[in-house]
């Protein structure tokens, strides 16, 4: 075969550009050139001028973001156009929103890369996302625990050590578990990673795995959807107490101070006019699906803050 | 062609063959065969006795290979007997198991096996059909590759031989069975015309040492030399004689 | 039981609505309205064509008169350095599986060039990328398969080079092609359910969201799925066996069908 | 920004090295057997016997025309739920390996059973009566002549279809394991889903790959050309 020694030369040179590569591509997905460019324009800035305010929207994860009638609704759906008709009064226009879908993959990413100007998708605030973004005040909360069969009877998280238990991909839960077992000294759970809640809950019906987790209300709001109860009398049940408390921020590029104060002040406004309280109570209030109670964390005066 | 096979004429190689001869090792008996309604063989008997060179001829397309895949079991056919060592072979029933490996055939092509070397074209056989140890088996194959005069080639692969080369490795392989009767269908007439004499050689050598063979073949002057019986096939039968004469009708009118 | 079926197969066929408020103006809507088997067949579709002519480019980059005789060196240099960036792309694509150029032209682009593209482009690019190798190497194949005589008498004429590629090689090798794009289309169609890893609607991930949604569903949402793939793809796969078969025949070979048992 | 070369640090490079020898042993595992069951299919495909034989070609005809991902899905999520309906025991998730590792070698077995049809049909029809005369059972004719052969003659397919079955592993991405079993893709996703970027892992084992299959395409078509050149010579 006379022609290897090219075609073989050709992947040499082919490798040897993907690994040299690896040094000229950044270690974050953001553009090299625009990103460079962009550094001391603002987000608000370039929102005022265009009009345009781009927001992610998380994928298909009730109560927070989903598809109802070919319409995305949700809490964070209500949140984020609340804000963006306070962020239309500070630029005085009419800006217009543009949602875009966003994986969880996506959510940090995005926002690092400036595709999108804020991204709400029930994105928990952790150290480790802080070090790539920044976050607006905390929006929303809730706590993480494992959701297995009420068949198997009232388990407790120690139950769970050595056993396999799914998480969702790119979700904070998978850190926090295992920091919660190791330092109890628990052996860890045999970690499984799905792409999908619905696709986590399904292998857990199918005892597959023998625990899924996530934050509460997101599990417990897809069990929900999917025609499942969660709780006493239902299908599943969630460990108490939970493992981890969580906080949900709406994503900001990294070092925009200016974005992200106003971001912050269009959430304030909102607490501060009982608007907040009336999104919050449609999604989570006593007559929701999955009811949580305001204040139970102490967010007013932390959004007040 | 050595001087001195050419000239001795065949017949004189068994002089005053006693009248009770040897055993009948294949007997055809009005074997008929018809291919799409088409007969191909209308009644074929013949007789081949132990240490019988028996030349088939006959013109193109005449069924001489058809003949041969039927004693080897390769082709059914549709009536009449055929019966090896005393086995009969019924027409439209399974070619019975004890005659397998009895009947050598060399075909046109050599047919060696190209994946394997010369040795382990011979030796496939004797290891798989007669179970014989592998040592026994190499050592049985080397003789049979000298008897041919191609033992020096044992390790090459049929890919690097001449013609010649691989129907001699053939004719090897078929012997190291010890089979009764060698089946040789036109073993020459793919070979370029130089090739031709080592085979010719080596088949004359085995009628001397008194092999069973049927020997179809076109080459009317090498069967004289070779044969001890002749045989032609035409239009579906047969006509059997020790008469060098009855290949005649095949000689083109000149 | 019967009546969720209707409802299943519309969402299979023509995916889930997209909400008018999530649609870029700056596209067409239909690609980014479209889902389901529509969406699987339009990707397809594009690949194809797109596969097609990016094919005969890298193709010709292969052969490009460059490397001819008769070039100066600095010619020659550039010739042989088109010839090897074919060849790379060429290896490239094809030593990478199908799911990893499908994830590495979905997260490329935008960190090297800031380009925001659609799913439906970067799909189509994706697997125009995959179908130009097969493309590619199958007219390659037909190239030699070209009676050498036949470009000699084109020069002879007083053709250039480029017309005897262009009007006596390609439509000489596009007929032997025949066969081998069908089997392409075959192995798009069942390939582009690699999508549903990064989340393009088409009918393998409409119907794993339905599956996985939907308990009452569950694995009948996937067995239609199957049967959506397998269908077409075997009857299009009988096609290109026939018309591998004429081409075979063209070209005097025998078939034989038996073993000894 | 930062220019980091993280992949290459530690959790990652430890997680990417584990996915690389998974991919390995999926790729290896599923192609000997994908190996075998398309010999096996496709001694009954050329059988005389119906039964067998009709079984074989719709095996063939299945498997050929099913794309990969869906029917992963399929029976990931299908099967384990019909499994605990009729036996009443869990299908542990880490079994979903066996899983994986069937539905390639049903993918590979069909199409190599395809490739080696092909190959068969190649061996010169004496070859076989030949070896019949010489009293070899219909058994060892195929061990010994036809497929040996056959295999030589369609090396190159063979050999192409092998690294695409290696290639196929990547479909892992779709089925859900333990950490602990995840291959090259998978080891990726989550390297991407900690670190949120893709490019990084991405790029990694894209160059792995490339180097895997043109690595092993190199061997594996320089045995192939070489064992062709001596059936093909042989058979003239």
């Amino acid at each position: 075969m006379k022609k290897w020694p090219l075609i073989v030369m050709a992947a040499a040179v082919l490798a040897a550009g993907l690994l040299i590569g690896r040094f000229i591509i950044p270690g974050s997905d953001a553009p090299a050139a625009a990103s460079a460019q962009d550094a001391s324009q603002s987000t608000w800035d370039k929102v005022k001028d265009s009009g345009v305010l781009t927001i992610g929207i998380g994928e298909d994860a009730p109560p927070y973001e989903y598809l109802q009638n070919g319409q995305p609704i949700g809490y964070d759906v209500d949140i984020a156009r609340a804000v963006g008709q306070r962020l239309s009064a500070y630029a005085g226009r009419t800006l217009r929103l543009e949602f875009v879908p966003v994986t969880d993959e996506d959510r940090i990413t995005w926002v690092q890369t400036g595709q999108v100007d804020m991204s709400l998708a029930h994105t928990n605030i952790t150290r480790t996302r802080l070090e790539n973004i920044d976050f607006s005040l905390p929006y929303g909360w809730d706590g993480k625990a494992i959701l297995y069969l009420a068949s198997d009877g009232t388990r407790d998280l120690a139950s769970f050590a050595g056993k396999a238990v799914g998480f969702k991909i790119s979700s904070s839960s998978v850190g926090e578990i295992k920091a919660y077992y190791a330092a109890r000294g628990w052996k860890l759970p045999d970690l499984v990673q799905f792409d999908n809640y619905d696709a986590g809950i399904q292998a857990l019906l199918n005892k597959q795995i023998q625990g899924f987790t996530d934050d509460t209300s997101l599990i417990k709001a897809s069990a929900i959807s999917m025609g499942y109860k969660v709780g006493p009398g239902g299908t599943f049940y969630l460990t108490e107490p939970e493992y981890s408390a969580t906080y949900y921020g709406i994503g900001v590029r990294q070092n925009d101070s200016l974005w992200r104060n106003e971001v912050n002040y269009a959430l304030q406004d909102l607490w501060k006019d009982g608007e907040f309280q009336k999104i919050y109570n449609k999604w989570f209030g006593p007559h929701s699906s999955d009811p949580i109670p305001l204040g139970n964390n102490h967010i007013d005066a932390y959004v007040v803050g | 062609m050595p001087a001195d096979l050419t000239t001795r004429p065949a017949a004189d190689r068994h002089p005053g063959r006693a009248p009770d001869e040897p055993r009948v090792v294949l007997n055809l008996d009005q074997i008929t065969k018809r291919f799409n309604e088409r007969p191909v063989l209308s009644g074929v008997s013949l007789t081949l006795r132990q240490g019988e060179v028996l030349a088939l001829c006959g013109p193109s397309g005449s069924g001489k290979t058809t003949v041969i895949r039927i004693i080897s079991g390769l082709a059914p056919f549709d009536s009449g007997l055929c019966t090896i060592d005393g086995t009969a072979v019924n027409a439209g029933q399974p070619y019975p198991r004890r005659l397998y490996g009895s009947v050598g055939v060399i075909f046109q092509d050599a047919c060696l096996f190209p994946h394997m070397t010369v040795l382990a074209n011979v030796t496939l056989a004797l290891r798989k059909f007669k179970r014989l140890p592998a040592a026994q088996a190499r050592q049985r194959g080397i003789a049979e590759l000298e008897r041919m005069g191609v033992a020096p080639l044992a390790d090459r692969y049929p890919a690097t031989l001449s013609g010649g080369e691989r129907q001699r490795v053939a004719i090897a392989r078929a012997l190291a069975l010890d089979p009764l009767v060698l089946l040789l269908d036109e073993p020459t007439a793919n070979l370029d015309p130089g090739l031709v004499d080592e085979v010719c050689e080596r088949i004359l050598a085995l009628a001397c040492a008194g092999t069973t063979m049927l020997l179809v073949t076109h080459a009317i002057d090498f069967a004289r030399q070779a044969a001890t019986a002749f045989a032609l096939l035409r239009e579906g039968t047969c006509q059997c004689s020790r008469d060098p004469g009855t290949l005649d009708h095949l000689r083109p009118p000149r | 039981m019967s009546g969720w079926i209707p409802p299943i197969v519309r969402t299979l066929l023509a995916g889930y609505p997209v909400p008018p408020s999530m649609i870029d103006p700056s596209y067409p809507q239909l690609i980014q309205r479209i889902g389901g088997l529509e969406l699987t067949l339009l990707i397809t579709l594009a690949g194809l064509l797109s596969g097609f002519a990016l094919g005969v480019i890298l193709l010709a980059c292969r052969r490009n008169p460059l490397t001819g005789p008769g070039r100066d060196p600095g010619e020659q240099l550039l010739g042989q350095a088109v010839r090897g960036a074919a060849i790379a792309v060429v290896e490239g694509v094809r030593g990478l599986p199908i799911i990893l150029l499908v994830l590495l032209v979905f997260t490329l682009p935008y960190p090297i060039t800031g380009l925001q593209l659609p799913n439906f482009v970067l799909a189509a690019a994706a697997f125009g990328l995959y179908a130009a190798v097969f493309v590619e190497e199958s007219a390659r194949s037909g190239l030699r398969s070209v009676d050498p005589q036949l470009p000699a008498a084109g020069r002879v004429l007083g053709l250039t080079g480029r017309q005897i590629f262009l009007r006596i090689e390609l439509p000489l090798v596009f007929r032997t092609m025949r066969p081998d794009l069908i089997n392409t289309a075959v192995t798009l169609f069942k390939d582009s359910s690699t999508l549903a890893v990064v989340a393009v609607p088409e009918l393998t991930y409409t119907g794993r969201q339905m599956m996985l949604s939907d308990p009452a569903i569950y694995g009948a949402a996937l067995l239609a799925v199957l049967i959506l793939y397998w269908a077409p793809a075997t009857a299009f796969s009988a096609v290109a066996v026939r018309a591998e078969r004429r081409r075979t025949r063209a070209e005097g070979f025998a078939v034989r069908n038996t073993m000894i048992e | 920004m930062h220019f980091g070369n993280y992949v290459f640090a530690e959790p990652y490079l430890g997680w990417l090295v584990r996915g690389i020898l998974m991919t390995l042993l999926i790729s290896v595992v599923s192609g000997t057997a994908a190996a075998l069951l398309g010999l096996w299919v496709t001694r009954l495909r050329l059988t005389s016997r119906r039964g067998p034989r009709l079984a074989a070609d719709t095996f063939v005809m299945i498997f050929r025309n099913l794309p990969l991902v869906p029917l992963l899905l399929f029976v990931t999520f299908a099967l384990p739920r019909l499994w605990l309906q009729v036996t009443g025991r869990a299908f542990p998730i880490w079994a979903d390996l066996y899983l994986l590792l069937a539905v390639l070698s049903a993918d590979s077995g069909a199409n190599f059973a395809e490739i080696l049809r092909a190959g068969v049909l190649g061996v010169a029809p004496q070859q076989q009566e030949v070896a019949r005369t010489m009293g070899l059972s219909a058994g060892a004719i195929r061990w010994h002549v036809v497929f040996p052969q056959a295999a030589r003659i369609v090396a190159p397919a063979l050999a192409t279809r092998w690294i695409q079955n290696m290639k196929n592993s990547t479909m892992a991405l779709v089925v859900p394991l333990p950490l602990g079993l995840l291959e090259m893709a998978g080891q990726a996703e989550r390297i991407a889903g900690e670190t949120f970027s893709w490019v990084q892992p991405l790029t990694a084992i894209a160059v792995v790959y490339l180097l895997l299959s043109l690595g092993s395409g190199w061997f594996l078509n320089r045995w192939a050309s070489r064992a062709q050149a001596r059936v093909q010579a042989g058979a003239a």
